[in-house]
């Protein structure tokens, strides 16, 4: 019988939001006149996807959000959260002026002030920290945004060179891996390829334009193969054609035995790998140990069937793609597992052919040039040069940066300025982030909701929503890149600013103004003046969206003069970069560390009716999942004494959770799963508050060695029903 | 798993329609049967008469409380749908509620009737004597009070959605279930009547009450008969009453107590009359408890189809 | 020729021997990156060489990745612009001319480029 | 037959569960907290490794005997011309039996106005040219929504090519949602 998860028939009375309040805020404030509507295009900011939409606004309120079907990259689509986000707007529980704290941090007392004294308070603060420690003395932490630009730029030319951005909470190492490989990270073509792998990403659940769309459409119309291997039963994998719940951690071994039956039997594109890779001999010589009945062992998936995928990849290339993913390390090894895909996919030949792996087409957009400033005199705290020479060393890495900042080493970073963040969600071992919350000296936050790391600031600035604010124009890259511009479609409700704004005020104070002396016009009206557009800033407040006219193109960078951005100008399947700085040249395979008994591998994933740890308060989306369990499966959960609702505790080594126990057939036996982004402690984020577990304060600290990047899955709990 | 929306009030507007509906029609008889040009049972007419416009009106008020809007219960009288047993029974409930009104004014003692008219302030011409169309009244109440009664099974049996209920045998079940109780709160008040028990007028009910709860065994038979037999849907919607949540409330309170225990107690009550025409036991006690478990047969009748019909459904 | 032109010509000139001094021995030491302001090279070299060095433009198109860190480091010890017949120190105030190579070296077609998520 | 007959043909297996529709819905019609006019039926069977897992979008099936019309005693519950089925609210009593006759549980009970709201197939939209919230949010375009009436619609063409189903076709109430296998 089918089980709906979603108590329809009778509403819950939850007090003040949605709609009525909307119309409440909106009659107070807008003196607009009735009737009238007007749709807005511009563009989501719910996650990172930045899928167009259209604003129907009525009377100067928001009613409806619909999606602009001229983005080929969102493809005529608005997601769950993406549908949801006018709530942001009308969230009675936002941030609505700036804040000053009060009583002891945490506790939750606030002064509301001017944005001036928010501004003076902050920038005084800063100077003296900047005196005692020196500019190095404060960290700018961010989460990509159109305007982080402006945030990052305020920290630099304020002299620090602690910029932490979150790609090591994220890609980092799937960056790092494919531009070690081609120079660049390529997009894959779902909607064209015939055979798709995907270890360990889940598109159908976390979705990613245009991939997700692009999957349903190609796999349903049974014109694409796609084989799955996740330890978890996903919608991914029940929509998959194959699916393997392989052994966590032991993808590497699958792919290199892949690489070890193409080579062998001659499957490989010969010819572009002549022309266009170097290090294949070593590559052959490599894997020659990797057999496929080696990898059964490894990962327990039969070798006869790792032999057959292999052959049917290679036949069905170059419409064949080992799916890259998107998500943060899982191993310490990621950036090595990531290698081997890039590799894979570079022998089959699929480079830059449709239904392939395709570098990304670029839209040249103007820059404004205002003026630079000095390089800072510090190093930096996380000491990048040393620990990750080969990363992308402006992204900073999160982790490492962490343990510097508490050991105080290599010296101290005392203040904490926090863009659209939240660090004690984002990064494992909440314990740790909240220590070095209380060793900074002065921390502020610029968010449009309280977090909880906003919820420890010293200082509130709260952001005008993505509804309300004009932002800097995007291109958004990929197959087919896009130009986007996220224009306000409502005026702010609350006494809020953009980024800009803020940054600017802050500059004024601390004698840099120099550096941002623009307006948000000026930046746009110079970055859209080479697009092919006769009135470019009327066409896109007009469209919402420029989409270049063509569609898609292949094969641009298939010619023999063509240099990739790479040390020998070709596709290094053997990296000497990686040599030189001590890692293994090829992917070489380790094998996981298994859980030891009575302990379960934490896994964890993503589901796109929340992002990240941010959407969880907004009521429209709640109640499709109200908290966070303990996925487990009945078998492991027998051998804990644990029955289906048991209220448990999941203990790791840094701290522990309680959580609901949530049998399921749908994971393996030596792994649990728990959604990210509840166990929300500020008291702010109402509907979310208390409810559930957060996954950061069970997760050990663990980092990819090349990249930096987080590694999420290398954490064993123990399983304890309370 | 589809929820309840119909919960007790509604419950107890099915039970207390059919109740009214039952004394009416059993108080139509009595009225309409004679002997000697006389209104054969007397006491049960005048009993009837007085008791049955009280548990519809009251039921009516609940069904106009149970709705989301009560103060729109005029548009169901602004509207006749046919196609709606909700819209034929309103009009039903009216005329037959208005019915019961006349035939307690017909029934009601002259001098109570004054002092009635005098105490409300009411027009003078209500004043008046009805006595002679008593009879009248009693024929017209059949038809009325039957429709009520089968109506409150009507309005679950043409949900067809629910297999539970999408059988014609419900809405014969609910009129005779509804005459029975109407019999059971007959039998009651008899007995608890200080004076004396009038052997006569008790053995017309109980032998009523005995035709009536072995016709609604007969039906409740067949319809689980029917039910196990037909189509997949409707024998999981039974498995609610045969090894579901409602098996005990059903099997034990209602064919149990509500059934077979007071069909038993009136058969012993008057088999001494059977052959030899001897008194009846004249149990006093016994009497009561037969009455009050058919009553409580009723209600419990009602409270199962109510709640488990609306968890059957289709499944695909 | 004003004086102060001569003092600034001469002191360009200087300095360019001193850049090329570092930077020979910078390319005999192997690989070690000029020390510049990366930031304010772009900076420049968007403001000045991008005038002329444009598709279509005069100068032709030229971006980091025109040539690689070795091309680039050799480029900038001969100093010289517009096949090799201008002093660069004619096209860019000396001071800018470390910044510019600081920023065309660590972008040039070889480096390690690694991308990143956002900007 | 009329000139227009409007249907959803719904291609389940395209559905992912990520409640795009849904949330569409509560935006496009305020539908108060907590309720939805729309909503994804989820099946899961199956023991590890052997599993399934499987998505059904259902809503209101504007059916062409629609049992809620036929129940309703005020006539606040009707049907259009193109089928679609609607609740006047000035009228609707909140009496519930509609609820009761839908066989889908397509209908809910809205205690702030005291009256029962489901999906009208976005008919304000509709009637505007466009496609339902629903329809037009899909990532992966689930829902097919038009005319069944025009021969030569998209409708037409997927009935005819594709083998589908409709739900609970036992009641008589001739649903019009339809489900490709």
């Amino acid at each position: 019988m089918p089980v709906s998860s979603l108590d329809r028939r009778r509403f819950i009375q939850i007090a003040g939001a949605g709609a009525v309040a909307a119309t409440q805020i909106g009659c107070g404030r807008h003196q607009i006149a009735l009737g009238q509507r007007r749709e807005i295009p511009t563009t989501c900011e719910l996650c990172p996807n930045k899928c167009s939409v259209i604003a129907v606004v009525e009377d100067g309120l928001i009613r409806k959000l619909n999606p602009n079907p001229e983005n080929p990259k969102s493809r005529g689509m608005l997601c769950a959260r993406g549908n949801a986000g006018l709530l942001q707007v009308y969230d009675p529980n936002r941030l609505k002026r700036p804040l000053i704290r009060a009583g002891a941090r945490g506790e939750g007392k606030w002064r509301e002030v001017s944005w001036d004294e928010a501004f003076d308070y902050t920038a005084q603060r800063l100077s003296a920290v900047k005196e005692k420690y020196g500019p190095q003395g404060v960290l700018w932490s961010s989460t990509e945004a159109f305007a982080e630009v402006f945030f990052k730029n305020l920290g630099m030319a304020f002299g620090s060179p602690n910029i932490v951005r979150h790609p090591t909470l994220c890609l980092a190492s799937v960056n790092l891996a494919y531009s070690m490989t081609f120079g660049t990270v390529p997009s894959f073509d779902l909607l064209n390829a015939n055979y798709v792998i995907m270890a360990g990403a889940n598109r159908f659940e976390a979705l990613i334009t245009p991939d997700t769309m692009d999957l349903i459409e190609s796999t349903m119309n049974r014109k694409t193969r796609l084989v799955c291997l996740d330890p978890r039963f996903t919608v991914t994998a029940s929509r998959a054609d194959e699916w393997y719940p392989v052994k966590p951690g032991t993808d590497m071994a699958f792919i290199l035995a892949m690489l070890h039956v193409i080579i062998s039997e001659g499957r490989h594109d010969k010819e572009f790998v002549a022309n266009y890779c170097q290090g294949f001999e070593q590559l052959a010589e490599l894997v020659k140990q990797y057999t496929p009945e080696w990898a059964e062992k490894e990962t327990e998936i039969p070798a006869a069937d790792i032999v057959r995928i292999a052959r049917e990849f290679s036949d069905a290339a170059p419409r064949a793609v080992f799916y890259a993913g998107r998500r943060s390390s899982t191993y310490q090894n990621d950036f090595q597992m990531r290698r081997a895909q890039a590799i894979l996919n570079a022998v089959v030949g699929n480079w830059d052919r449709e239904g392939g792996m395709v570098p990304n087409a670029k839209i040249a957009l103007g820059e404004y040039m205002f003026l630079p400033w000095d390089d800072p005199q510090a190093p930096r705290v996380d000491e990048m040069e040393k620990n990750f020479p080969l990363a992308a060393k402006g992204d900073g890495a999160y982790l490492k940066l962490r343990e510097n900042v508490l050991a105080g080493s290599p010296y101290p970073v005392k203040a904490w300025m926090i863009l659209k963040q939240d660090p004690l969600n984002a990064l494992p071992e909440q314990a740790k982030t909240m220590r070095m919350i209380e060793q900074m000296d002065f921390i502020a936050a610029i968010d449009i909701q309280m977090s909880d790391t906003t919820w420890y600031a010293d200082v509130v600035f709260p952001e005008s929503t993505y509804l309300e604010r004009l932002d800097p124009i995007e291109v958004l890259s990929g197959i087919w890149p896009v130009v986007v511009l996220r224009q306000p479609v409502v005026k702010p409700v609350y006494d809020t600013k953009p980024c800009l704004d803020i940054v600017q005020g802050l500059a004024r104070r601390l004698g840099l103004q120099q550096y941002f002396d623009y307006t948000i016009e000026q930046w746009n009206d110079a970055a859209v003046k080479e697009l092919p557009l006769e009135m470019p800033l009327e066409y896109l407040k007009k469209h919402g969206v420029y989409t270049p006219p063509g569609g898609p193109k292949y094969g641009a960078t298939l010619n023999p003069e063509h240099r990739f951005v790479t040390k020998s100008g070709k596709i290094e399947l053997y990296s000497e970069r990686l040599q030189e700085a001590g890692h293994d040249p090829l992917p070489v395979y380790q094998p996981p560390l298994g859980p030891p008994e009575g302990r379960f591998r934490l896994v964890l994933g993503r589901k796109a009716y929340y992002t990240h740890a941010n959407s969880t308060s907004n009521p429209w989306l709640l109640d499709f999942a109200p908290e966070n369990h303990l996925s487990i499966n009945p078998a492991a959960a027998a051998s804990v004494g644990v029955a289906d609702g048991d209220m448990v505790e999941v203990s790791s080594s840094v701290g522990a959770v309680r959580l609901r126990a949530r049998l399921t057939q749908e994971i393996r036996p030596d792994c649990v799963y728990m959604l990210h982004g509840f166990g929300k402690q500020s008291p702010w984020l109402k509907r979310a508050y208390h409810r559930g577990g957060s996954d950061a304060a069970i997760l050990e600290t663990a980092w990819d060695k090349v990249s930096g990047n987080a590694a999420m899955h290398e954490t064993f709990v123990k399983i304890r029903k309370v | 798993m589809p929820k309840i929306e119909w919960g007790i009030l509604i419950v107890n507007y099915l039970f207390l329609g059919g109740l009214s509906a039952g004394i009416y029609f059993i108080a139509a008889l009595a009225t309409y049967l004679q002997e000697k040009d006389e209104t054969a049972y007397a006491r049960i007419a005048r009993y009837g008469a007085m008791m049955a416009p009280w548990p519809v009106a009251l039921g009516s008020l609940l069904l106009i409380f149970d709705l989301g809007n009560w103060w729109r219960f005029y548009k169901l009288f602004v509207h006749f749908r046919w196609q709606s047993p909700m819209s034929i029974g309103s009009w039903l409930l009216l005329l037959f509620t208005a019915l019961t009104l006349v035939n307690f004014w017909a029934w009601l003692p002259e001098e109570r009737r004054t002092a009635l008219v005098a105490r409300l302030r009411l027009p003078r011409w209500l004043d008046r004597d009805l006595a002679g169309s008593r009879r009248l009244l009693a024929a017209a109440g059949f038809p009325l009070s039957v429709g009520v009664a089968i109506y409150t099974g009507v309005l679950l049996g043409a949900v067809q959605a629910r297999p539970f209920w999408n059988t014609n045998l419900v809405a014969q079940m609910f009129l005779f279930s509804a005459l029975s109780t109407g019999c059971g709160v007959l039998i009651l008040a008899l007995s608890l009547n200080r004076k004396r028990l009038d052997a006569t007028q008790l053995r017309f009910l109980y032998t009523l009450d005995i035709c009536l709860i072995t016709l609604e065994f007969f039906i409740v038979l067949p319809y689980l008969l029917h039910g196990e037999l037909s189509v997949e849907a409707v024998r999981n919607s039974l498995a609610l009453i045969l090894g579901g949540p409602y098996t005990l409330v059903f099997w034990l309170l209602f064919m149990g107590t509500g059934l077979l225990v007071p069909l038993a107690i009136e058969v012993w009550e008057i088999a001494p009359a059977l052959g030899s025409g001897a008194p009846l036991h004249h149990n006093r006690r016994l009497a009561a408890l037969a009455a009050v478990l058919v009553v409580c047969g009723g209600y419990l009748l009602r409270y199962i189809f109510v709640y488990a019909g609306q968890l059957s459904s289709f499944s695909r | 020729m004003s004086k102060s032109h001569k003092f600034r010509f001469v002191i360009s000139g200087l300095a360019a021997i001193a850049v090329a001094v570092v930077l020979t021995t910078a390319v005999n030491a192997g690989t070690p990156q000029p020390k510049g302001n990366e930031g304010k090279g772009r900076y420049y070299f968007k403001q000045t060489c991008k005038e002329c060095h444009t598709k279509g433009a005069e100068g032709g198109e030229v971006t980091p990745l025109t040539k690689t860190t070795a091309q680039w480091k050799a480029y900038f010890l001969k100093g010289k612009h517009a096949g090799g017949t201008e002093a660069l120190t004619k096209i860019m105030p000396d001071t800018q001319i470390l910044d510019v190579q600081t920023f065309l070296v660590n972008h040039a077609a070889d480096s390690l480029q690694p991308e990143t998520c956002g900007k | 037959m009329h000139d227009k007959r409007y249907a959803l043909v719904i291609d389940s297996r395209k559905c992912i569960n990520c409640k795009a529709c849904v949330v569409a819905c509560r935006a496009e019609n305020q539908v108060p907290l907590g309720a939805s006019r729309d909503w994804i039926g989820e099946e899961h069977r199956g023991t590890w490794p052997r599993l399934l897992a499987a998505f059904q979008p259902e809503q209101c099936h504007h059916c062409v005997n629609p049992s809620c019309v036929r129940v309703c005693p005020t006539g606040a519950s009707y049907q259009r011309d193109d089928g679609v089925v609607l609740i006047k609210e000035e009228d609707c009593i909140g009496c519930r039996y509609c609820m009761i006759a839908c066989p889908y549980n397509a209908r809910f009970f809205r205690e702030d106005k005291g009256v029962v709201e489901k999906c009208t197939f976005c008919a304000h939209r509709v009637d505007r040219g466009e496609s339902p919230a629903c329809v037009e949010t899909c990532p992966s375009k689930v829902r097919v929504f038009g005319n069944l009436a025009d021969p030569a619609g998209k409708l037409q063409q997927l009935l005819a090519t594709r083998q589908f189903h409709v739900m609970k076709p036992q009641t008589g109430n001739d649903p019009q949602i339809y489900y490709l296998l």
